[in-house]
């Protein structure tokens, strides 16, 4: 074999024209999925010795920087996000401070594809697939959470005021990102409170 | 015969400046920019909009919006034609186009109308008596007589071209209705802070604002409403919603609201935008500000094309400069409907009012005479006079009335070309009753009015039977404020209205006639359910409400009886001498009105209709070509046909690929578990049928596993990985089934279990690469591993590298044949995949699909779960009693396979078929029966579950879930097939191919 | 279309967000003596199941949270949730204290035995 | 004997202006004693009464029911009809039924409009395709008239079809019953109710039963809103309530009640003339004969008493029939509704004895009972007056949860509708 060409899930996909967001696959991520008891403490100082962060332990938050953020996803599982070319030695690291410890840690960072959503009022884009209340306060920065979103599963994390992650399983991928072009037609748009036309 | 009936001045809500053209029945007609059908096409002096359910009556114009019963249209051609469409609702646009329905050859004549001469034939419930002669000419003659009468409008032909979509909302307060109570809610919920919602059915806000006279801080009324309806709109906290239906509340405050995004505006819809669009709202608190409908009165022929509601009179002239006729006669019960009266008069129509109340004094009529106006109190309507054909009103008569009286007295004749009728109001009660509220009879309202409810939703104004302004405003303030968690109420404007003296309740106004007998008192106009109709249930036993609701079809139309029902009941009541409350209600169920199916589909249909999963590979599949099947959400690859290739001929050359050469097979839908912990084994030991604690550190193992009534539910190959790691496949069905059965398991049941489940599924592209050159192709790839049979041998694992690419090997089997089975991470796949095409071409390497894999795994015997079971299969019948452990104390289903039937004598077993004719290919599903008859029926003992032409044999082969099979080895059987044609087939082992498994272990 | 509150993460949500999964507090006999299931406990465990019509309690999962299964209390009648509550916990008391027929019967065997041990 | 109903008749009674029909039914009082009493006016506790009469001469007997009768899932069923079950013992008991619908207005001289129009199960994949099959070949040494149909029969029997074959699941033949249908159901109601009133059978409405009275092992009596009144037989036939009825009598049931909803349109000119059935995509339609499309789906998945249902099931429904007939897609939802059914654990029914000697049971038709009713009414009726189970009956009595011996229908990939 030549030479080790890697393929993203929604490689050569671009957005249509006209829609009322921006779009775009993130392709340079890499992801492990952790799991540990957020009740052991062994567990949580392992982990801490190896990230140099702690754990979020509070449901729907996430911890670190941009080069190192973990997501919360159960009491006993989180998704670490780091750049993909540092996922395996960062595996390795949480593995050799987790020996002993009762916890599982996988690489998954092909496991799905990342769609990012940004611009104003990709909240009520968002809001066309999910039942959650994406205005309410606890949707800010840094919040993340599982949803349903549309007819399949996801992860949701809200990177900045108008910037939203949408993760799916890769095989999802290509409808997820249909499904968010189908609703983010700009003579789709809506613009939810505030200032509108009276209905004369 | 018909006259323009536009008025020089008035209108509300029409722009006289701009003109719209549009046409009915084809006819070229133009009205203004505001019109709606309705008042545009009784602008041009047309009375008739269609004809009537059963009786093909002609029907005109009723109601003023949501409550029209009569005059439905159908409105665009072709592939966005929509039938039904109430013309108060439809707005004008250029290039509309309408049409009548239930009418051929046309309105003005109509074949069907001959239903209404045999009227006394066909009274409620009369095909339940007839139409039973000859038994097989309901079929064939009476139904599809009946159903082409009936059914209404038109369907739209061809694929719906327009879009929809769906959004999800959560808020405070929803507001459904905004007439002066829900403008005056939602101001006073915003202004406490509440994230509001406000949402009316009309383009235009106000709710009856603008015909009801009386005046708000110094404004009219209407004047008042446009104010607030600015203000909501442009604060930060409140969202407006018009031309949108709440129509439906379901539990825990789930509301839908249905907006009509671009109907009105065809510009629009061109733009792309959706044409509907269905809200779900999650509401803390709902406020039901949605008003009241007013009633007819059930007088003979009340149904006449010109006979409409009070409200709707006043509404056509005030919103729409329309004068419903000449001169009219106003037939009320009512203080209100005297603005009728008024507004008619002021308009310069004719109009005589007939009151039945015996005195008529307040405030309002008192104005009435005033502008002299004919008031005869303690009157009714006896009889409508028409042209011919019923197309027109030409005269009614008057009769005079006391409370109770039966039969009519004394008459006279007043002419006329149009009647407006007012009972009274109802509140709107629907969507109070969606989801259980309760009512009451208020007795002087002459109407139900909300009284509790369990969910978290308030009714005010109107549809609360509050009909004074100072009452609604009131009430409709102290909500908002209230329930937007603010404990100051919001001021209460001031207003200034005409005081009202009570209605008293007409249900039948009696007839000219002996005991009113041939005369048709309307009371669902729509379904052509008259009083007379109501009554008959009453003496067939059909007593309760619900019964005659069935038995008449009364309440049941499109209109879901909104003007009816309290109609319905004060005729039932009379009839049966309970009072109203005793009677009881039919059931309130969603929508308020219809909404269309697409609005519910909104963006999930063509490809957005459920999900199809893909490989990494899909592109590359699809690019060669490649027949695909649906496997659970995925799509495989089900064989690669060449140019000029059928599938069969595809198939048989994969299959002879893999046996003679090298296959390669796109596996990744597999499942993929990793299991870690402590327990991991012992869990896995439950898990299983067999024992997987046993299993050495690389090695791996196929395994069974059973739901807890002991039938099969899945296999595959799980390897270990470490002492206390594990990595699962699954069946590509089963992924996401067993993760979360394990999950389960580990949460609910073994929860000391120190196991953490991850599945990892999609992380890997999978192929396997099976066959005699499946070696030499992996070498070729630089392997970083031995790949002999001794370093690698036949369920073992392996972890490494092939050239760069990170992988995971896999020495397991489903053909037969050396076979490897190559994981590496997604991302790689497809990299992965082109560089073994590039390797193995040289060995003859053909990609292979899912049939190709069918038909391997069948000539060695492997079963399929879901081929070889069906859900009440277990383990023991298709032979691998020797995966189920004896050992195991305890593992999911083993009790259940102690269950008597399950281990009892005659049960159908696994077995291998051919048949006598090795060309004769048995049908997917054939039975064997004990013995062939002459006809049907015979005993069957068993069903084919796999069926194949062998291209390794050159021959057919079967396998078959057969009664006590394993005992009749050798045995042959019959299978009878449509036509008469019998296969012959004798018992054989399963394994039809190296039956020593020597080309495994290579 | 219920609101459901998963008790272990607190995400509160559409039905549709959780996995329902049929009544609580099944007891599965095999786990706890293997070798002697009559058939009608086995029966019992598989198929029969209270049915109130009132106050029932179930199982549901957190789907789209946390992952989690947990209980519920819930009247049939008028759907409203009365508590959420851990998988391996009993209702709190004064649910308890409202359930009737089999389910009051269940409860106060249950609790009679955990007192005992 | 009540006046037979005739074209004749009606034409009598018009010139009266209608003034002379007879009720259908009578609203007796409770005597304090009959030989049997049905609890549950519905379709199988009506015709089980009609039958006992007719068949077995039992008359001294009563229907109890807490509201009005067919007013339980027998009037707000989508009224499909079929008989092409995989399993033997379900076709057995469905054909039996659906042969009695072939005659029944004639016998029971009311027109219930049993329309054989066609069912038709849609095959969307292959493993559906592979089932039918199965069900096809199965069915037809059975007996029944059924078989498998291509794709451009299906277009011609249902031309407003998606026959798009790249669409998301394009259809690849389908399971045609063509003496299948629909039935006007609550004319299967009226008609047992007047049939078996006719015969002396008291149908006592608005009257709830509270309790059942034992001796020992035998029962010996109900008390009922109207109060006791004395048996020595009980049928319970209370479909989605049979759980709280059998409580009273001590009686555990492999029964959950859940809610199952049906959805009508606008009433149309007719576009679609047989019941079609897409169980892949879980959604069914057909046209009454008033012009509605009637549409079902699947249930919703937790337990509910309240004929209330969520929104989620229906709209999947839904979603899946524009997607499969996309000319609905403009038509309109004019009302929905919902019924509370009786789910068995193996989803097939239980017509049986009980523990407790003079109690028997007939429940667990779940979301498919209407097209059973003339056939169970039949066997039940047989086994009440009998004391033992007609071989028909038979397979589905209670014991077979505790022997494994289970009716599974959903193995075909059918639903049981
Ligand atoms: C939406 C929906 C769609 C369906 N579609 C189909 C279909 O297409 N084809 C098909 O074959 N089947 C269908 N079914 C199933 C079918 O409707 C039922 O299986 C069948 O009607 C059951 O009849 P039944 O007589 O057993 O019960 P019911 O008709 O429910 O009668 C039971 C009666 O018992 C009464 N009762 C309850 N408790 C008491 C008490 N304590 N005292 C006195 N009386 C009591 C109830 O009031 C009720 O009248 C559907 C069901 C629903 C809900
Ligand atoms: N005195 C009387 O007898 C009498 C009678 C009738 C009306 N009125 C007048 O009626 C008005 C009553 O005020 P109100 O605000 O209570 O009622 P309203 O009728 O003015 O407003 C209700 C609004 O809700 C809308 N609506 C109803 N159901 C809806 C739904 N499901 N979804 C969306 N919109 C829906 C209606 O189209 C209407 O616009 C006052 O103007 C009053 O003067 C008085
Ligand atoms: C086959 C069938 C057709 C129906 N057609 C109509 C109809 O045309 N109009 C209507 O309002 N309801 C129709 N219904 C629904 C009934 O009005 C009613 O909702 C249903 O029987 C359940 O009763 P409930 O809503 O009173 O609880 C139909 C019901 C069935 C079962
Ligand atoms: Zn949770």
């Amino acid at each position: 074999m030549s030479e080790l060409s890697h393929e993203s899930p929604l490689a050569g996909v671009t957005p249509p024209p006209g829609l009322s967001v921006s779009l775009r696959e993130i392709t340079d991520r890499g992801m492990i999925d952790l799991r540990g008891h957020g009740s052991d403490q062994a567990f949580l100082s392992a982990v801490k010795g190896a990230l140099g962060l702690d754990l979020p332990l509070r449901p729907r938050t996430s911890a670190g920087s941009d080069d190192l953020r973990v997501l919360w996803l159960s009491m006993d599982q989180w998704l670490i996000l780091c750049p993909r070319t540092k996922a395996a030695e960062i595996l390795a690291a949480l593995r050799s401070a987790l020996t002993g410890v009762h916890s599982l840690a996988v690489d998954v960072s092909d496991m799905r594809a990342v769609i990012r959503i940004e611009g104003g009022g990709c909240r009520e884009v968002l809001m066309k697939g999910t039942s959650l209340d994406l205005l309410d306060a606890e949707y800010r920065p840094g919040c993340c959470r599982r949803m349903r979103f549309a007819e399949i599963a996801a992860l949701l994390s809200v990177v900045e005021d108008n910037v939203f992650d949408v993760y799916v399983f890769r095989s999802y991928a290509r409808y997820a990102w249909d499904f968010v072009c189908a609703t983010a037609r700009e003579p789709a748009r809506v613009r939810l409170f505030g200032a509108q036309d009276a209905p004369a | 015969m018909s006259k323009p009936y536009r008025l020089s001045a008035g209108g509300s809500r029409i722009d006289r400046n701009r003109r719209v053209s549009f046409s009915f029945d084809g006819r070229q007609l133009t009205g203004f920019a505001g019109d709606t059908l309705a008042s545009a096409v009784s602008a041009a002096g047309q009375r008739v909009f269609g004809r009537s359910f059963k009786y093909h009556r002609p029907r005109g114009v009723v109601g003023l919006g949501a409550e029209e019963m009569n005059a439905l249209v159908g409105v665009g051609e072709g592939a966005r034609h929509e039938p039904n469409l109430r013309a108060t609702q439809v707005e004008i646009h250029d290039g509309l186009t309408a049409v009548s329905q239930n009418r051929w050859p046309s309105l003005t004549f109509d074949i069907g109308a001959v239903n209404n001469t045999f009227s006394r034939f066909i009274p409620g419930g009369f095909y339940y008596k007839t139409f039973m002669w000859p038994a097989s000419f309901w079929k064939h003659v009476y139904e599809p007589f009946i159903r082409r009468a009936a059914g209404l409008g038109k369907a739209p032909e061809g694929r719906d071209p327009d879009s929809y979509e769906q959004i999800h909302v959560h808020c405070d307060v929803l507001v459904v209705g905004a007439g002066v109570a829900g403008l005056a809610a939602a101001e006073a919920a915003a202004k406490a802070g509440a994230r509001v919602i406000i949402a009316d059915e009309n383009p235009v806000f106000g709710g009856l604002a603008d015909i009801s006279g009386g005046a708000i801080d110094g404004l009219a009324q209407a004047d008042w409403a446009l104010a607030k309806a600015r203000t909501l709109a442009s604060a930060e906290n409140v969202h407006v919603l018009n031309r949108t239906t709440v129509v439906g509340h379901w539990h825990h405050n789930f509301l839908m609201l249905f907006e009509r995004v671009a109907d009105h505006d065809p510009a629009r819809l061109r733009t792309g935008a959706p044409r509907h669009r269905l809200w779900k709202v999650r509401a803390h608190q709902v406020i039901l500000a949605t008003g009241a409908i007013e009633r007819p009165i059930a007088f003979a022929n009340n149904d006449r094309p010109g006979i409409m509601l009070a409200s709707a009179a006043r509404g056509m002239v005030e919103r729409y400069g329309v004068a419903p006729g000449a001169s009219g006669v106003l037939f009320t019960n009512n203080d209100d409907a005297y603005q009728t009266a008024l507004v008619l008069k002021a308009a310069g129509v004719a109009v005589r009012v007939v009151d039945s109340r015996a005195r008529a004094d307040g405030p309002l009529p008192a104005k009435a005479r005033e502008q002299g106006i004919p008031v005869d109190a303690g009157s009714v309507i006896s009889a409508v006079n028409t042209s011919f054909g019923g197309l027109s009103v030409t005269d009614v008569r008057i009769a005079s009335y006391r409370k109770g009286q039966g039969r009519v007295i004394k008459e006279t004749r007043a002419a006329c070309d149009f009647v407006a009728m007012s009972g009274g109001w109802n509140p709107a009660l629907h969507l109070w009753c969606h989801n259980g509220g309760k009512i009451r009879f208020d007795d002087q309202l002459q109407t139900y009015r909300p009284d509790r409810h369990a969910d978290r939703i308030t009714a005010v104004g109107a549809a609360n039977g509050s009909f004074t302004l100072a009452s609604i405003l009131e009430e409709a303030s102290a909500a908002g404020s209230r329930l937007a968690g603010s404990g100051n109420v919001h001021p209460v404007p001031a207003v200034m209205q005409a005081g009202q003296q009570p209605m008293e309740p007409i249900w039948f106004a009696p007839a000219t006639g002996k005991y009113n007998e041939g005369n048709k008192h309307f009371i669902d106009f729509q379904n052509d359910v008259t009083a007379a109709d109501l009554e008959l249930a009453q003496r067939e036993g059909y007593e309760s409400v619900e019964h005659t609701k069935r038995y008449t079809t009364f309440g049941m139309a499109t209109d879901q009886g909104k003007t009816s029902n309290l109609n319905g009941l004060g005729v039932l009541s009379e009839a049966t001498g309970k009072p109203i409350p005793e009677i009881g209600v039919t059931t309130f169920r969603p929508p308020y009105t219809p909404f269309s199916f697409g609005s519910m589909a909104g963006v999930l249909t063509k490809d957005l209709f459920l999900p199809i999963r893909r490989t990494a590979i899909f592109n590359w599949h699809t690019a060669q070509g490649a027949v695909f099947e649906p496997v659970g959400q995925w799509r495989r690859a089900y064989t690669y046909p060449r140019a000029g290739e059928d599938n069969h001929a595809a198939i048989a050359r994969e299959i002879l690929a893999v046996r003679n050469k090298v296959g390669l097979l796109d596996a990744s839908t597999l499942g993929k578990i990793e299991i870690r912990g402590p327990d991991a084994a012992e869990f896995l030991d439950r898990m299983y049928t067999n024992v997987f604690s046993t299993l050495k550190v690389g090695k791996c193992r196929y395994g069974l596993m059973m739901n807890e009534l002991g039938f099969l539910t899945d296999d595959g190959v799980t390897v270990r990985l470490a002492e206390d790691h594990f990595l699962m496949h699954t069946t590509s069905g089963g992924a996401d089934r067993i993760a979360a059965w394990l999950e389960e398991w580990l949460q609910t049941e073994w929860t000391h279990y120190r196991v953490f489940v991850t599945p990892v599924t999609e992380q890997w592209s999978q192929f396997a690469i099976a066959g005699p050159r499946a070696r030499d192709v992996l070498k070729k790839l630089a392997p970083s591993f031995d790949l002999s049979n001794e370093a690698l041998p036949h369920m073992s694992f392996v972890e490494g590298r092939l050239g760069a690419c990170p992988v995971r090997v896999f020495r397991i089997s489903f053909s037969g044949e050396l076979s490897y089975e190559v994981a590496t991470p997604s991302g790689f796949g497809l990299g992965l995949w082109k560089a073994i095409i590039e390797a193995g071409a040289e060995f003859g390497l053909e990609p292979y699909g899912t049939e190709a894999l069918h038909v391997l795994r069948a000539e060695k015997g492997y079963i399929v779960v879901g081929d070889e079971t069906d859900g009440t299969t277990t383990p023991v019948d298709v032979g691998l009693d020797g995966l189920v452990s004896k050992k195991k104390a305890d593992f999911i289903g083993k009790r259940s396979l102690e269950q008597s039937y399950l281990k009892g004598p005659n049960r159908k077993q696994l077995v291998g078929l051919l048949t006598e004719d090795p060309g004769e290919v048995l049908p997917d599903g054939a039975y064997a029966v004990r013995q062939v008859k002459d006809k049907p029926p015979m005993e069957m003992i068993g069903q084919v579950t796999s069926s194949y032409r062998s291209p390794t044999l050159g021959r057919s082969i079967a396998m078959a879930l057969i009664e006590n099979g394993r005992a009749r080895m050798g045995e042959t059987l019959s299978f009878p097939l449509p036509g008469g044609k019998v296969v012959r087939a004798t018992i054989t082992d399963t394994v039809f191919y190296d039956k020593e498994g020597a080309k495994l272990n290579v | 279309m219920l609101v459901v509150k998963c008790p272990v993460c607190g995400a509160e949500g559409d039905e549709t967000d959780f996995h329902a999964g049929g009544q609580a507090h099944v007891r599965r006999p095999a786990s706890h003596d293997p070798a002697h299931v009559s058939d009608e406990e086995q029966r019992d465990y598989l198929f029969i199941r209270i049915n109130p019509k009132g106050l029932h309690f179930e199982r549901w999962r957190c789907d789209r949270g946390c992952g989690k299964w947990f209980h519920a209390a819930r009247d049939t009648v008028t759907l409203e949730f009365k508590a959420f509550y851990g998988i391996t916990e009993l209702p709190p008391a004064d649910v308890i204290a409202e359930a009737k027929g089999q389910w009051a019967e269940y409860f106060a065997k249950r609790l009679k035995a955990e007192k005992q041990a | 004997m009540k006046p037979r109903y005739s074209l004749f008749s009606l034409a009598r009674n018009a010139m009266n202006y209608h003034k002379d029909w007879e009720r259908a039914w009578r609203s007796p009082n409770p005597k304090p004693e009959y030989d049997a009493v049905i609890i549950g006016a519905g379709g199988h506790g009506l015709a089980s009464a009609y039958y006992l009469a007719k068949n077995h001469k039992m008359t001294n007997i009563a229907v109890i029911e807490k509201g009005w009768l067919g007013g339980g899932n027998t009037g707000r069923n989508t009224t499909i009809i079929r008989s092409n079950y995989l399993q033997d013992p379900s076709i057995a008991i469905y054909e039996l039924a659906r042969s009695l619908y072939e005659d029944l207005s004639q016998d029971l001289n009311y027109n219930v409009m049993f329309s054989p129009r066609g069912v038709l199960m849609l095959c969307q994949t292959q493993h559906e395709f592979r089932a039918f099959q199965r069900t096809a070949h199965a069915n037809r040494l059975a007996g029944l008239d059924c078989r498998m149909v291509t794709p451009q029969e299906v277009k011609e029997i249902v031309p407003i079809v998606n026959d798009d074959p790249n669409c998301r699941y394009p259809i690849l033949g389908a399971y045609y019953q063509p003496r299948g249908g629909t039935g006007r159901h609550d004319a299967v109601a009226w008609g047992y109710a007047r049939g078996a009133d006719a015969m002396g059978v008291d149908i006592i409405q608005n009257c709830e039963v509270t309790g059942i009275q034992r001796d020992g092992g035998r029962v010996t009596g109900i008390e009922t809103t109207r109060g006791v009144i004395r048996t020595r037989k009980i049928g319970v036939v209370t479909a989605g309530h049979v759980s709280t009825i059998m409580d009273m009598a001590g009686v555990r049931m492999p029964i959950e009640s859940q809610c199952l909803q049906a959805l009508v349109s606008e009433p149309i000119k007719p576009v679609i003339d047989c019941v079609v059935m897409a169980n892949t995509v879980h959604g069914y339609i057909s046209q009454s004969d008033k012009g509605e499309l009637v549409i079902g789906g699947g249930t919703d998945p937790y337990n509910n008493y309240s004929q209330r249902g969520s929104f989620p099931a229906l709209e999947h429904t839904v979603t899946a029939l524009v997607e499969t007939f996309p000319i609905i897609s403009r038509l309109r939802m004019l009302r929905l509704w919902g019924g509370i059914v009786d789910m068995t654990g193996d989803r097939s029914p239980i017509i049986s004895k009980t523990p407790v000697e003079g109690l028997y049971v007939n429940c667990g038709w779940g979301t498919g009972g209407f097209k059973a009713i003339p056939g169970s009414g039949w066997v039940f009726a047989d086994t009440i007056a009998n004391d033992r189970p007609h071989p028909i009956a038979e397979p589905f009595g209670l014991n077979r949860f505790q022997e494994g011996r289970l009716i599974d229908e959903s193995v075909a990939a059918a639903v049981a509708h």
